[in-house]
């Protein structure tokens, strides 16, 4: 019990001294899933709105995907990513062709190193989240009752100013999509283990490091660490919440 | 100006034909011919799942038909026709008012149509005005009460000054005494700003304040359209005469005619009414419960002008709110009144008790028995 | 047997005083004291939103007030009284029938009462055969139409033959023409199962029909209750008229008496009423609008037996549904008509226009106007 | 690309070929998720029914606490049970004063080994899946109208036939949230990693192997259990949008 409480100790003087070790993973984590986030935002929430909004062949098939990818273990995604980015790979192979093309003197290039690199976690985070945020948007837009769609199209709106429309309705929704999306992947472990490789000041993120510094024996900095990603749970769990709540209008 | 005045002088605004929708092979509407009149408004009445606000998203090109033509002040209109679909706006029964004040929601269609910031604002509040919500402009438009929320709603449509109002049981959400009130007011607004509407509704008593015309739906199909006096004076069918709570109309033919008053042999028995049809005509009769008096059997009845005089046998009653529904029949002849529940205490009926019927000839509705209109 | 008469003969199985209940520091409910007489149903009567859910809900014993005291036959009952509560049973808006056949939902309070599976096997038939729905048993309860489900709903309360029955707008959500049947055969079956019943409804027609007794609620009170007729008759401050759609009861004095009809002076106008009251007594005066018929004003108004014949002026004329609703005024009498569209067309009627006012002396509602129930 | 199909050729071999090593590995999975969904069930059922069906003092609060838990990472439910069974944790110290006390002959104990179980493994899942299915439930019952448990009451129902009748409408949710419950255990590598110690035939789950295999560059058996887990995704995600769906019937 002694050395818990020491641990949590040290984990606080961590992070209000400042530590810049510790500060670093956690700025990285952020980077990494916030820019993550931000790009499937970018792709997730139209493609959401299509799927929650429009009926068109092959829909059953894509929320089936969807859906599959929404509950895909990160640790495969962490799997796939790792075969494609592989030296033995088809995307090294494929840059390693192009590089013998471009520079023929100093061919035979080496397979440039694609993996344990901040990219490939991205990769890896982007696929995870992407699935998360297209999910939760196409069920947030497919709460918006047709008929308020209907009622802004009856005023002359066309198909844009419907989704814009309707996205603004379904704003809780969407938001909640985010959020979650950056939920999934801010906590996770096994992709960004495995894509990323944990190299220290490199790929460090939160997750890998508790691990490391937990079978390591520093529980100071490990738990430093788990507190920012318990408070982060906290925040985007509970706001999650309220968010749904607030968002209930459409019920009776 | 009568709804058949007005329809011989002005041009159909929409003419729809053969108008079906399919959902999972189930046929939801079965329409042959619809068509709205310039300047009217045609309800659409019949109960919940009869396809009427199916038939409305058709018409108003929000929803796409199986098959199906629709014309839209003369030219086809598909159902992605957004020119089309300008001169209309829709009402629904739920407000479903966006986030944002009452003025923004006012203006939205404004704002689509590319209408000057400065005309917005005189716009809206002019269209604010007319619902009776001057002031407003600026409260949210998501804490007003169902009444105000409604009259938004109606603003927002009314505002594009549309040529065509597409109404979808516009007051069916809304506590009795607030509908009351408003059902007054949109019948008063529908009238005066000459716009052409499509009012769908299950209550026939809104239909009956709002409406020129109105057509009867059931299970998808028109089952009766005319206007608002022939389709709810002459119920043609049981189901009809049943769901606007008459006694369906009465075969009759005409004996003769004086002065405009026609002698017609109903059921065995003879009754007045006004009428222009030759004698010989086989005709439909009917009488609303509201135009048949009750007076006691042995009481010594005054002279009136009711020319219809019979003595009835009670045959059911039953109470319906404030007023009574009294089931006669003397032969073949089959007639309800209603009457308050005063009267019926003090003429103290029970079924099988004899009563004396009143009712004016000018409360008979008649109509040619081949010539029933069951289209519109 | 009339509402008074039976108050008269029986006791009440539920009396209730003080009732509050207080959602976030809002006083949503507050009955100074509220009576149910054995075997009459009572109408709780109000707009949404104005507490009568929540009165019916209190008096159920499933929720718990904040002040407030209920007596059920004659022992004070706790908000967890399982024996007071198994004498009850409810039906509520929504039928939420549960997961099952109908023979199961309608078991459901039986099993809980532990009786044998034969027994409750005749009952649940008895209770089906009860409202119309024989032969039902082992239909999924959750593939019934809106009518059926509520019938259903209305047999499993029966079926345990619970001496007060409590309705919370069971007819609300159902369509006109299925309503208008559902609330003929509740009538029926609370008046000959001789069950104590509330029934909650924001629709007067429905309570006119089902209660004998009827309180109004706005906004948490209780604004005017008693029978029927009473209630319906006389409605004693502006909302209250306005809610039920007449004018308000108006302020007289019996002028003399014989007869049993009296002369009374409203608004410098004698009208004959009714009426046991001695002269000089101050009363309150109020006529129904489908009590009051009109004639042309030059007409030779036949002799008959509606005592009461007045010239008055047209105020305003408002169409509501098949009828229209004419207000008159004469001095300080107002009244309202309700007559037929037909009526109104052969009257030819405008605002300012005079007409010829007829109503029997039985149709007066009086009531000494001091002594009006306010409360039961 | 070439090794990619390889690798899914050899995956398909060790799973229909009935590979004892791997299947090894699945079962041990599914036998300590399935235990600890099955408790996760007994006490997050019960709870979620109190939490979405009653008003209480102190709900609120509750309610934040099993938020944070459905967001909580993993890896920090892993980090905290590691702490806790650690040999100089305070569960340890405990056992170690039982056995001095119990077997004073053999005094001084030492620690037993608690870490590195499949007992360690199962207190981790528990932790993490116990949230989970206490918050869906909740959101069930809550679903469940109010009319719906009065009308039950109002028929005689005691507080016992209300839960159990509430508990049959909402079955679909709380089916939802055991489904769910399993699905975040099944699928997570951080806490098992750290906790378990990915021990061969001891305590080696599928993602822990995922992550050791494709480390060592053994994508067949990597694929191999990839495969599955995608497969209970599959399952497990269109299920649970089936069961969303058909349980709608309280809309309007």
């Amino acid at each position: 019990m002694e050395d818990i409480w020491k641990g949590l100790m040290h984990a606080g003087a961590l992070l209000f001294g400042g530590d810049p070790g510790v500060w670093e993973i956690i700025g990285l984590s952020l980077r990494v899933s916030g820019l993550a986030v931000v790009l499937a935002t970018a792709v997730g929430v139209p493609l959401g709105y299509v799927l929650g909004s429009r009926k068109f062949r092959g829909r059953t098939f894509i929320q089936v995907i969807v859906n599959t990818g929404m509950g895909l273990p990160p640790v495969v995604a962490g799997l796939i990513v790792y075969m494609f980015l592989s030296r033995s790979g088809p995307i090294a192979a494929f840059a390693t062709d192009v590089l013998n093309w471009w520079d023929p003197a100093a061919a035979p290039h080496d397979a440039p190193r694609l993996l344990f690199t901040v990219g490939a976690m991205l990769v890896a985070q982007v696929i995870i989240s992407c699935p998360l945020v297209i999910g939760v948007t196409a069920a947030a837009v497919g709460s918006v009752p047709l008929e308020m769609r209907l009622q802004a199209r009856s005023l002359g709106a066309t198909s844009w100013h419907e989704a814009l429309l309707t996205i603004t309705e379904a704003r809780r929704g969407v938001m909640a999509a985010i959020v979650a999306g950056f939920g999934g992947i801010i906590s996770e472990v096994g992709a960004v283990m495995l894509v990323g490789g944990n190299i220290e000041h490199s790929t460090r993120v939160m997750t890998t490091a508790i691990v490391l510094e937990t079978q390591k024996g520093n529980f100071d900095v490990a738990l430093a660490l788990g507190i920012i990603l318990i408070g982060m749970a906290f925040v985007i769990n509970n706001g999650l919440t309220a968010l749904q709540q607030s968002g209930s209008r459409y019920e009776r | 100006m009568s709804a058949d005045a007005r329809a011989g002088k002005s041009e159909p605004i929409i003419v729809a034909e053969n108008l079906t929708v399919r959902y999972r092979k189930r046929t939801v509407l079965d329409v042959e011919r619809f068509e709205l009149y310039e300047g009217e408004t045609h309800a659409v009445l019949g109960p919940s799942g009869s396809g009427k606000s199916t038939l409305l998203r058709v018409l108003g090109l929000l929803e796409k038909p199986a098959t199906g033509r629709i014309w839209i002040d003369g030219a086809q209109a598909g159902s992605a026709d957004r020119e089309a679909r300008l001169m209309m706006a829709a009402v629904f029964q739920n407000p479903y008012l966006f986030k944002g004040t009452v003025a923004e929601n006012v203006a939205y269609g404004l704002k689509l149509r590319g209408v000057s910031a400065r005309e917005r604002e005189d716009r809206v509040d002019a269209a604010l005005a007319r619902v009776g919500l001057e002031g407003t402009q600026r409260h949210s438009a998501l804490q007003l009460s169902g009444g105000e929320a409604q009259r938004v709603a109606l603003a927002r449509a009314l505002v594009l000054e549309p040529r065509i109002l597409l109404l979808d049981e516009p007051l069916s959400y809304l506590d009795p005494l607030i509908k009351r009130k408003l059902v007054a007011d949109f019948s008063e607004i529908l009238t005066t700003s000459g716009v052409s509407a499509i009012y769908v509704t299950h209550d026939q008593d809104e239909a009956m304040v709002v409406a020129d015309r109105v057509s009867i739906m059931h299970e998808g199909r028109f089952v009766r359209s005319g206007t608002v006096d022939d389709v709810m004076g002459l119920p043609t069918d049981p189901w009809v005469a049943d769901f606007i709570g008459m006694e369906t109309a009465l075969d009759g033919e005409i004996v003769d005619t004086e002065e405009g008053i026609a002698r017609i042999m109903v059921g065995g028995q003879i009754i007045y009414a006004c009428s222009m049809f030759c004698p010989g005509q086989k005709v439909l009769v009917g009488i609303r419960p509201e135009d048949v008096m009750l007076f006691a059997a042995q009481s010594e009845v005054p002279v009136s002008s009711a020319r219809n005089r019979l003595t009835m046998r009670v045959e059911a009653i039953e109470p319906r709110g404030a007023l009574v529904r009294v089931a006669l029949r003397r032969d073949g002849l089959r007639l309800a009144s209603s009457i308050s529940r005063a009267s019926l205490r003090d003429l103290d009926l029970e079924p099988g008790d004899d009563v004396t019927v009143l009712f004016k000839a000018t409360a008979v509705h008649v109509a040619a028995a081949q010539g029933v209109p069951s289209r519109l």
